[in-house]
């Protein structure tokens, strides 16, 4: 056998497998007529070990043999085929940053002062981690506080092209409530279509996909 | 289901047919057609060493798949089936099974009764007025035949292609450290909304703190320009002016200076009159991080 | 993201993901800095394709995505990786999966009128089991039997992209009968033979389709 055909079909087996695998296991897919020596895996190998140079897989030794494995530096997109959605969002979050939308620049204490309740350190984080708010400024009051205003990303994300395709107060006063019961019911399906996307809440990034063929790329936006 | 067989007994009796030992007769068949036949014969045209019948028997999904072996077998065309040859050589089959007490699914005699119908309906003859208008009595059956044969077919070529683990393997390489990333929720922007709407109510009822009803667009020029004074420095008046966005931008961010001047977020500042304009932040970040 | 790099994470997510991956899924992969457009995704998949040219695996398009796969030809020798493995499936088994390949949404007993003989249960269980088959509905008539078709998981295994790459279902002859009027069937098949066969023979037997609640078509594909 070719060394070429020969490095082919290793690198199958090593990709199929499910587990890593030795040098005579290699030895063992291959029969006498294929007239396939040791030393000729070992370099098989080799140089299916030098094929991997920059790309994103590498050919390792490991205690149990050689496996293909992904290169550290690319985990970041990989982990995402098993990325969680997190569950939603709590209403004080969405609250503020309602108000940071309508009300920008505003300071955490305003905000405050309309919802009636402190707004939790923790949520102001999540915004801002999230990058839909930022501080624009500070007012000029004792302790300095900042003011928080809504990003360019939170627009996109909404699908907006600016502020001013929001609803105006008067509107939103108006909003029927699917339920009067359920102010705030956990599924507002017979919503307009409005941006936000249509979808899975705790979902993997790549759940059953047999049953899923809505997935979009904006899911994981 | 029908054919399925009781290996050791099955294996005994094949291996009593291969001997010639004689079985019982059937007296409790109901059909008449193949008594009055020396029963246990193994019928002439079967080809197949008395050991084998029994896998071939087995072999067999059903009444039609057996019709259409025997149709097949001699190359018979299906669209003109003789009954009568093919009925009684399908009887003999059912004997068979029946003498080697393969449990037989009662659509094999369902199907003995069809055809002893069908050789009964051909063998009548027809007043003359009717004649090229019945149907002929073996189309029902010829359809059937048919469709099981597309599907059978159909079977066999799915078998063939190829497939996962017979034919092809999928790959998977190992990933080190696969650890889960948590992505953040999806909004619903109507969520948002009504969220709003309903501290708009309790703001409301609170009695103090009227949010009115103004363009948004200001609320978003003030953090703009907010942010491009965040540096403390003065900054020239005409400086935050955008002449590229039109009369309407320039609009919209003048009332965000009168906006952030009433809510004392800027100092504006004039020399002398007709002097440029300068404006700065009342309040910037403390230290920077 | 240059094309190159785009290329070694979309080889990488394809070789460690454990199903096919669509493109957007892929695209999910990545964040907007990544900058990396869906036309960016569709060529990562053709240039690596063409990458696969010699080698022993290939990067195919199933069902439910892209996947990377072990070729046929080498098949033997990475076979032999795996000692035992079930890959021989019964005729009753092959026939009643043709009959809902080809004819769903189909009834167990519209099965067993076509086969002539009764459809075990365990048939079922097993195709169930594969994630082959599910009901798709149930048809309007007494005791609302449960409607079949296939999955995605089905085409995936066999390799398919789309029922209409199963093999063509043969056609039906007439018997030729001395009164053209009177022909035997009047909805014979004589359309090109579709995948999905449209055309029920035992109109009598087989309720009105319109009373069936199944699915969309997208479902069964």
């Amino acid at each position: 056998m070719e060394q070429q055909e020969l490095n082919n079909i290793v690198e199958a087996a090593l990709l199929a497998a499910q587990q890593p695998l030795t040098l005579p296991m290699l030895a063992a897919l291959f029969q006498e007529a294929d007239e396939v020596s040791h030393d000729a895996i070992a370099r098989a190998i080799e140089e299916l070990t030098e094929a991997c140079e920059g790309r994103s897989i590498e050919l390792v030794e490991v205690a149990s043999g050689f496996r293909y494995q992904v290169r550290e530096s690319v985990h970041p997109w990989i982990a995402r085929l098993w990325a969680e959605r997190q569950t939603k969002y709590s209403r004080a979050l969405l609250e503020t940053l309602a108000l940071i939308a309508y009300r920008q620049p505003i300071t955490r204490g305003e905000i405050e002062q309309v919802r009636g309740v402190t707004v939790a350190t923790s949520i102001m984080h999540t915004l801002e981690e999230r990058e839909w708010i930022r501080i624009v400024g500070y007012r000029d009051v004792p302790g300095k506080p900042a003011l928080f205003g809504t990003t360019r990303q939170f627009l996109d994300y909404f699908n907006l092209k600016s502020l001013d395709q929001l609803p105006t107060l008067a509107e939103i006063r108006d909003i029927a409530d699917p339920d009067p019961q359920l102010a705030l019911a956990p599924d507002t399906d017979d919503a307009p279509a409005l941006p936000a996307d249509p979808v899975h809440h705790n979902a993997g990034a790549v759940p059953d996909a047999s049953t899923d063929t809505t997935r979009t790329p904006e899911d994981v936006a | 289901m029908s054919t399925e067989p009781q290996p050791t007994e099955a294996a005994s009796v094949a291996t009593a047919l291969s001997h010639g030992v004689e079985a019982p007769r059937q007296t409790e068949m109901p059909l008449a057609v193949v008594h009055g036949q020396p029963l246990l014969q193994i019928p002439q045209d079967l080809y197949i060493p008395p050991d084998a019948l029994e896998v071939i028997l087995e072999a067999f999904e059903g009444p039609l798949d057996l019709l259409l072996y025997l149709i097949r077998r001699q190359n018979l065309d299906i669209l003109d089936i003789p009954v009568a040859e093919i009925t009684r050589q399908y009887m003999d089959y059912i004997e068979v099974m029946h003498e080697m007490r393969l449990e037989l699914a009662a659509e094999y005699l369902v199907m003995a009764a069809i055809l002893a119908e069908i050789k009964s309906r051909l063998l009548l003859p027809r007043p003359p007025e009717e004649e090229g208008i019945e149907e002929d009595p073996r189309a029902e059956l010829v359809r059937r035949l048919q469709e099981y044969e597309r599907f059978k077919k159909a079977a066999e070529d799915i078998d063939a292609l190829p497939r996962l683990e017979r034919d092809i393997d999928v790959t998977q390489v190992f990933v080190p450290d696969r650890k889960v990333v948590r992505l953040p929720p999806p909004v619903d922007l109507r969520e948002m909304l009504l969220a709003l709407r309903d501290v708009l109510r309790r703001a409301e009822l609170s009695g103090h703190h009227e949010v009115e009803r103004e363009p948004l667009s200001v609320r978003q020029r003030m953090g703009e320009v907010l942010r491009k004074l965040g540096d403390g420095a003065f900054h020239r008046f005409e400086a935050l002016f955008d002449a590229s966005e039109g009369k309407l931008g320039v609009v919209v961010t003048f009332l965000s200076l009168l906006e952030l001047a009433k809510d004392s977020l800027i100092e504006i500042m004039q020399e002398a009159p007709l002097a440029a304009i300068y404006l700065k932040a009342r309040a910037i970040a403390e230290v920077t991080d």
